[in-house]
């Protein structure tokens, strides 16, 4: 604990009406310092926050992982084997055996990203462009034509040819 | 799960846990105590150790200690106000409420007089504390627990019991295929039988009798002989 | 304090006490004897004298016979003294504070108060020394090990064996000087006896009229009603023990008086023969006598009541069963249920011819006075008090047997 | 009439022990125990439930009772069961079951000398196979001077007719400190400490046969756990 006690707020300002949510937690905090206090001699400090990695266990069905102890063979007890029989369908569908596939994820994600998609590839990527990336990359669309296009101006009608 | 089975015994220090303790957590079961990092063996048995990092001693034990979630077959020895005293063979008779039966009510009860057998889970069980039962799951069903009708019951080991509930048991197996039948295994040593007809109860009860007596060690041999035990 | 649940006592739950009932009346018992089959009985001597451990299966009793002088009681100044003392709450826990078991060490008690001592079956005036002054006093400590069914037999068995097997040492008394003699200086001397009680329990169930003997304790808790019978090897009865609440008819009680007679000879004979064997053993040097240590582990010199008695057990008794067990076996392997329904008529055929002719032990007709000179001895314990056959509860029970000296004479019905 | 006892065995060494579990069916855990001629019999129930008198919420409390063969016990006995409850207690793990009670009786079944020796170490094996949580398995030895002054370890009772003093220890299997030291007669310190190192020589055998006796015990149930192991691979 610091040296001096920690300054306290004067009971005064606690009561104020915007203090409410401090004045609870400070009092936690004096009850909590209180019990550790009381059971100090029991639980010291290094025991709390120890952090032991060993789990004491007391039941032997969890450790050795023991099955349900109530069983029922070639029909004697119809409903208990219907039960039976979902319990090992349940546990069948948790650990599901890989089904074979053609396709390996890698070779799926490389098509999937390599012939780009158009509406969905850059989907997100439009939400944040701004106009003017609009106007460029529709106009980079059509860069294949032999020049880049200048941007359109209006142009006066040549006096001479009409 | 691969069985290291030497034998421990009380008060030995055992290292190959401390090691692995040091990466790992590692989960400490009955027979094992720990002494702010070493850990010592309190019984006498082989020490058993299942895949990432369980250990327990699989002792030779009578008594049952109640521990929470085991399944554990009762005799109701008599009903104090709302809830029965149940003698599962552990220190203290446990406790179960008359309302932790399935569709039970206030005004409806479970018909449950003394010297009833049921089958029901451990709710919670301490050192300090009476065990508490309940017979129906969290869904409010009864699922695979409740009261055992006629049927044949009688006690066992504790070891025997354990033997009979691992993952696809040779034994059951074997008995299945000798003859149709129903059983209840509880882990405090208590095993509940049913088949057609009494003579074939008798000779299950006689053949898994015979298999803790006789030592567990020629087990296929009794399971190969189990048809002549239900002949006798 | 509730019902503890200390000690699991088979039998106690309801699933337990029906099978059992069913399991009778279909005359099939847990462990594969027939109804009037005993479980085998085996005795180890200790090394000094009077010492010896009974197991009757798993039910294991100790008795130890010991003797000191002391003086006599003044109403009888020339007999020695008998004591017998039963203490049930060593290893076999079975001073678990239970309702069982003050009922339980009662009955013991009082049975063998009335086996040994009422019916007079050690001469006690050759314990006198000198009368009024010096007396032996045997005391006999029966400490009960396990508790598996039957603990009635099971302590009979080991107090006779052990009374038959102990020695006492000399001793001579002359002009009021007591010289007792060591072993080497003189050769102990046996006790006599007028005649030799074995106790035979037999248990009833409501469900079938047939009782079964020597019961489990699965079967003991789960029986309506128990009857020890203990006769001596001259087939007489010495005392007869009935209480429960299944109404049991005269028949049912002398067919049971009948096999326990031959049953009470035949073991009488196992321990004589026992002894004898013991007494080789002793005499060939001490290489051979293992004392107690012999109960550890096998051992081959184990005097077994199958093995000493060998195939012989078959006695008349059997001829019954050995007829049902004939009809059994002669039918091939039909379906479980129609065989337990064949054995149901089976047993019927061998109850109807049990006419009056067959009724009584073979070799002495136990009705007719028994002959003058074993008068004194029979008459003494002929204190056969035929409990009524009426619903008392086995509470009552137990209080109405405890007043055994009661000489109530009464002639069986036939 | 000599039994199997010293007589093969030599000065210094331990008679013949031999034990067998669980004869009696009715308790938790029962042996029966034997040294050379001396022959005893433990059975421990527990945690059972106990008596509101004797309760105590940090422990269990601990029953010991020691029957001796003919009549009631008396003050030998008494002694002898006080001895034992002490090592009992040192060794069990109390605070495992608080508000239990474990019950153990010790039943003399033939005493050929040095029965408190093994009515100690059978309690213990009944302990170890009753499944009673302990700190630490113990062993007991009896060891005398005779007239000439020799040690004999672990005496007949022919032998300890005329004995100049006997002692008997007991060590604890973990660090071998001493758990009970009961001496009787007249000896130098030199000569205690002489029989003190005998006698811890002798505990270390026990512990031995101790663990042998676990082991063949449990060697029934080790193959079961190896044949579950090859019958769920084959599955």
């Amino acid at each position: 604990m610091p040296a001096k006690s920690k300054p306290r707020l004067s009971r005064g300002v606690l009561d104020m009406k915007f203090m409410q949510r401090t004045k609870v937690k400070v009092e936690k905090e004096a009850d909590d310092e209180q019990s550790r206090a009381l059971y100090s001699n029991e639980i010291n400090q290094k025991m709390l926050n120890s952090t032991s990695n060993f789990i004491v266990e007391s039941s032997y069905s969890i450790c050795a992982g023991l099955i349900d102890g109530r069983l029922s063979f070639r029909g004697m007890n119809p409903e208990l084997e219907l039960l039976m029989e979902q319990e090992l369908a349940e546990k069948q569908g948790r650990t599901k055996p890989e089904q074979p596939k053609e396709v390996s994820d890698q070779d799926m994600a490389k098509a999937y990203y390599a012939n780009k998609a158009p509406t969905v590839a850059g989907s997100m990527g439009k939400k944040f462009s701004t106009k003017k990336d609009f106007k460029r990359k529709n106009s980079g669309n059509e860069s294949g034509s032999p020049h880049p296009k200048k941007k359109q101006q209006f142009k006066k009608p040549r006096s001479d040819d009409d | 799960m691969s069985t290291t089975s030497t034998i421990v015994m009380p008060g030995e220090r055992i290292s190959a846990i401390e090691e692995l303790a040091k990466s790992k957590r590692v989960i400490l079961g009955p027979g094992l105590r720990r002494q702010d990092d070493t850990v010592v063996a309190s019984k006498a048995g082989p020490l058993r150790h299942k895949e990432p990092s369980t250990f327990w001693v699989d002792n030779y034990q009578r008594r049952y200690i109640p521990a929470r979630g085991d399944l554990v077959l009762g005799i109701v020895r008599s009903k104090a106000g709302d809830n029965y005293r149940v003698d599962i063979g552990a220190a203290d008779t446990a406790s179960i409420s008359y309302l932790a039966f399935e569709a039970a009510t206030k005004k409806n009860r479970p018909d449950l007089n003394p010297g009833d057998l049921i089958y029901a889970r451990v709710l919670n069980a301490s050192a300090d504390i009476e065990p508490e039962l309940v017979c129906v799951n969290s869904v409010g069903k009864r699922g695979k627990l409740g009261v055992l009708a006629e049927g044949f019951f009688f006690k066992c080991t504790l070891n025997l019991g354990r033997m009979l509930l691992r993952e696809n048991c040779p034994v059951l197996a074997a008995l299945t295929r000798e003859l149709p039948y129903e059983i209840a295994v509880g882990v405090n040593g208590r095993i509940w039988l049913k088949a057609h007809s009494l003579r074939e109860t008798i000779a299950l009860a006689n053949a898994i009798v015979a298999l803790e007596q006789s030592g567990c060690a020629e087990i296929d041999k009794i399971c190969d002989n189990l048809g002549d035990f239900l002949q006798a | 304090m509730f019902m503890n649940s200390n000690l699991f006592e088979p039998g106690k739950s309801k699933p337990e006490r029906n099978f059992v009932q069913l399991a009778v009346k279909q005359n099939q018992r847990f462990d594969g004897r027939r109804s009037n089959e005993c479980r085998d009985v085996e005795l180890t001597f200790g090394a000094d004298w009077g010492t010896v451990a009974v197991s009757l299966g798993e039910t294991k009793v100790l008795t130890h016979v010991t003797c000191d002088l002391g003086a006599p009681t003044t109403s009888r100044p020339n007999e020695g003294k008998l004591q017998l003392n039963v203490n049930l709450g060593g290893v076999a826990f079975l001073d678990e504070v239970q309702s069982t078991h003050d009922q339980r060490s009662l009955t013991l008690n009082s049975l063998l108060e009335r086996t040994f001592r009422s019916s007079r079956c050690v001469d006690l005036e050759s314990l006198c020394v000198a009368a009024e002054q010096h007396v032996w006093c045997i005391r006999v400590d029966i400490n009960v090990l396990n508790h598996d069914g039957n603990l009635y037999d099971a302590s009979t068995i080991a107090t006779l064996a052990a009374l038959m097997h102990f020695r006492r040492p000399d001793v001579t008394f002359a002009d009021d000087e007591l010289r007792i003699y060591t072993e080497k200086e003189r050769e102990f001397i046996p006790l006599l006896f007028l005649h030799y009680p074995v106790s035979v329990t037999y248990c009833i169930f409501k469900s079938s009229g047939q009782p079964i003997v020597d019961p489990l304790l699965l079967e003991e808790n789960a029986a309506d009603s128990v009857i020890v019978l203990s006769f001596n090897s001259y087939q007489e009865l010495c005392t007869l023990n009935a209480g429960g609440t299944a109404p049991t008819n005269v028949r049912t009680i002398m067919q049971c008086a009948r096999n326990a007679a031959t049953r009470a000879k035949s073991l009488v004979d196992f321990i004589r023969k026992a002894l004898s064997l013991d007494e080789e053993r002793r005499l060939q040097g001490g290489r051979l006598v293992q004392g107690l240590v012999a109960l550890i582990g096998e051992n081959q010199q184990k005097l077994s009541f199958r093995k000493l008695m060998g195939h012989q057990k078959q006695e008349p008794q059997d001829l019954q069963s050995e007829k049902m067990d004939v009809d059994t076996k002669a039918i091939a392997k039909p379906r479980v249920e129609e065989m337990a329904v064949e054995e149901e008529s089976s047993k019927q055929e061998t109850d109807a011819p049990l006419d009056s002719s067959s009724w009584l032990p073979q070799d002495e007709d136990s009705q007719k006075l028994p002959t003058p000179s074993e008068a004194s001895a029979s008459k003494a314990g002929k204190g056969k008090q035929n409990r009524s056959k009426s619903k008392a509860n086995k509470k009552q029970q137990a209080k109405k047997q405890n007043n055994s000296d009661s000489e109530e004479e009464a002639k069986p019905v036939i | 009439m000599n039994l199997p006892g010293k007589m093969d065995v030599g000065k210094d060494k331990l008679r013949q022990m031999n034990c067998e579990f669980n004869p009696l069916s009715r308790c938790d855990g029962s042996v029966m125990y034997s040294q050379g001629a001396t022959v005893v019999i433990a059975a421990v129930l527990g945690p059972i439930e106990v008596k509101t008198q004797n309760l105590s919420i940090d422990g269990s409390y601990l029953e010991c009772n020691y029957r001796p063969k003919a009549g009631l016990p008396q003050v030998k006995e008494r002694i002898r069961e006080a001895a034992i409850r002490d090592v009992l207690e040192l060794a069990l793990l109390a605070e495992a079951h608080p508000r239990s009670k474990m019950s153990v009786q010790v039943q003399e079944l033939e005493d050929r000398g040095s029965i408190d020796a093994c009515a100690v170490n059978s309690a213990c094996l009944a302990m170890l196979v009753g499944g009673l949580p302990l700190k630490y398995s113990f062993a007991a030895v009896h060891c005398i001077i005779n007239e000439q002054g020799e040690y004999v370890l672990d005496p007949d009772q022919s032998e300890t007719l005329h004995q100049r003093a006997s002692f008997t220890f007991a060590f604890d299997s973990v660090e071998g400190n001493l758990l009970l030291v009961q001496t009787k007669g007249a000896f130098k310190i030199a000569q205690f400490n002489d029989i003190e190192c005998l006698c811890r020589a002798a505990s270390a055998e026990i512990f031995q046969f101790y663990r042998n006796q676990v082991a063949k015990y449990h060697g029934r149930s080790e193959a079961i756990a190896e044949k579950e192991e090859d019958a769920s691979m084959e599955t």
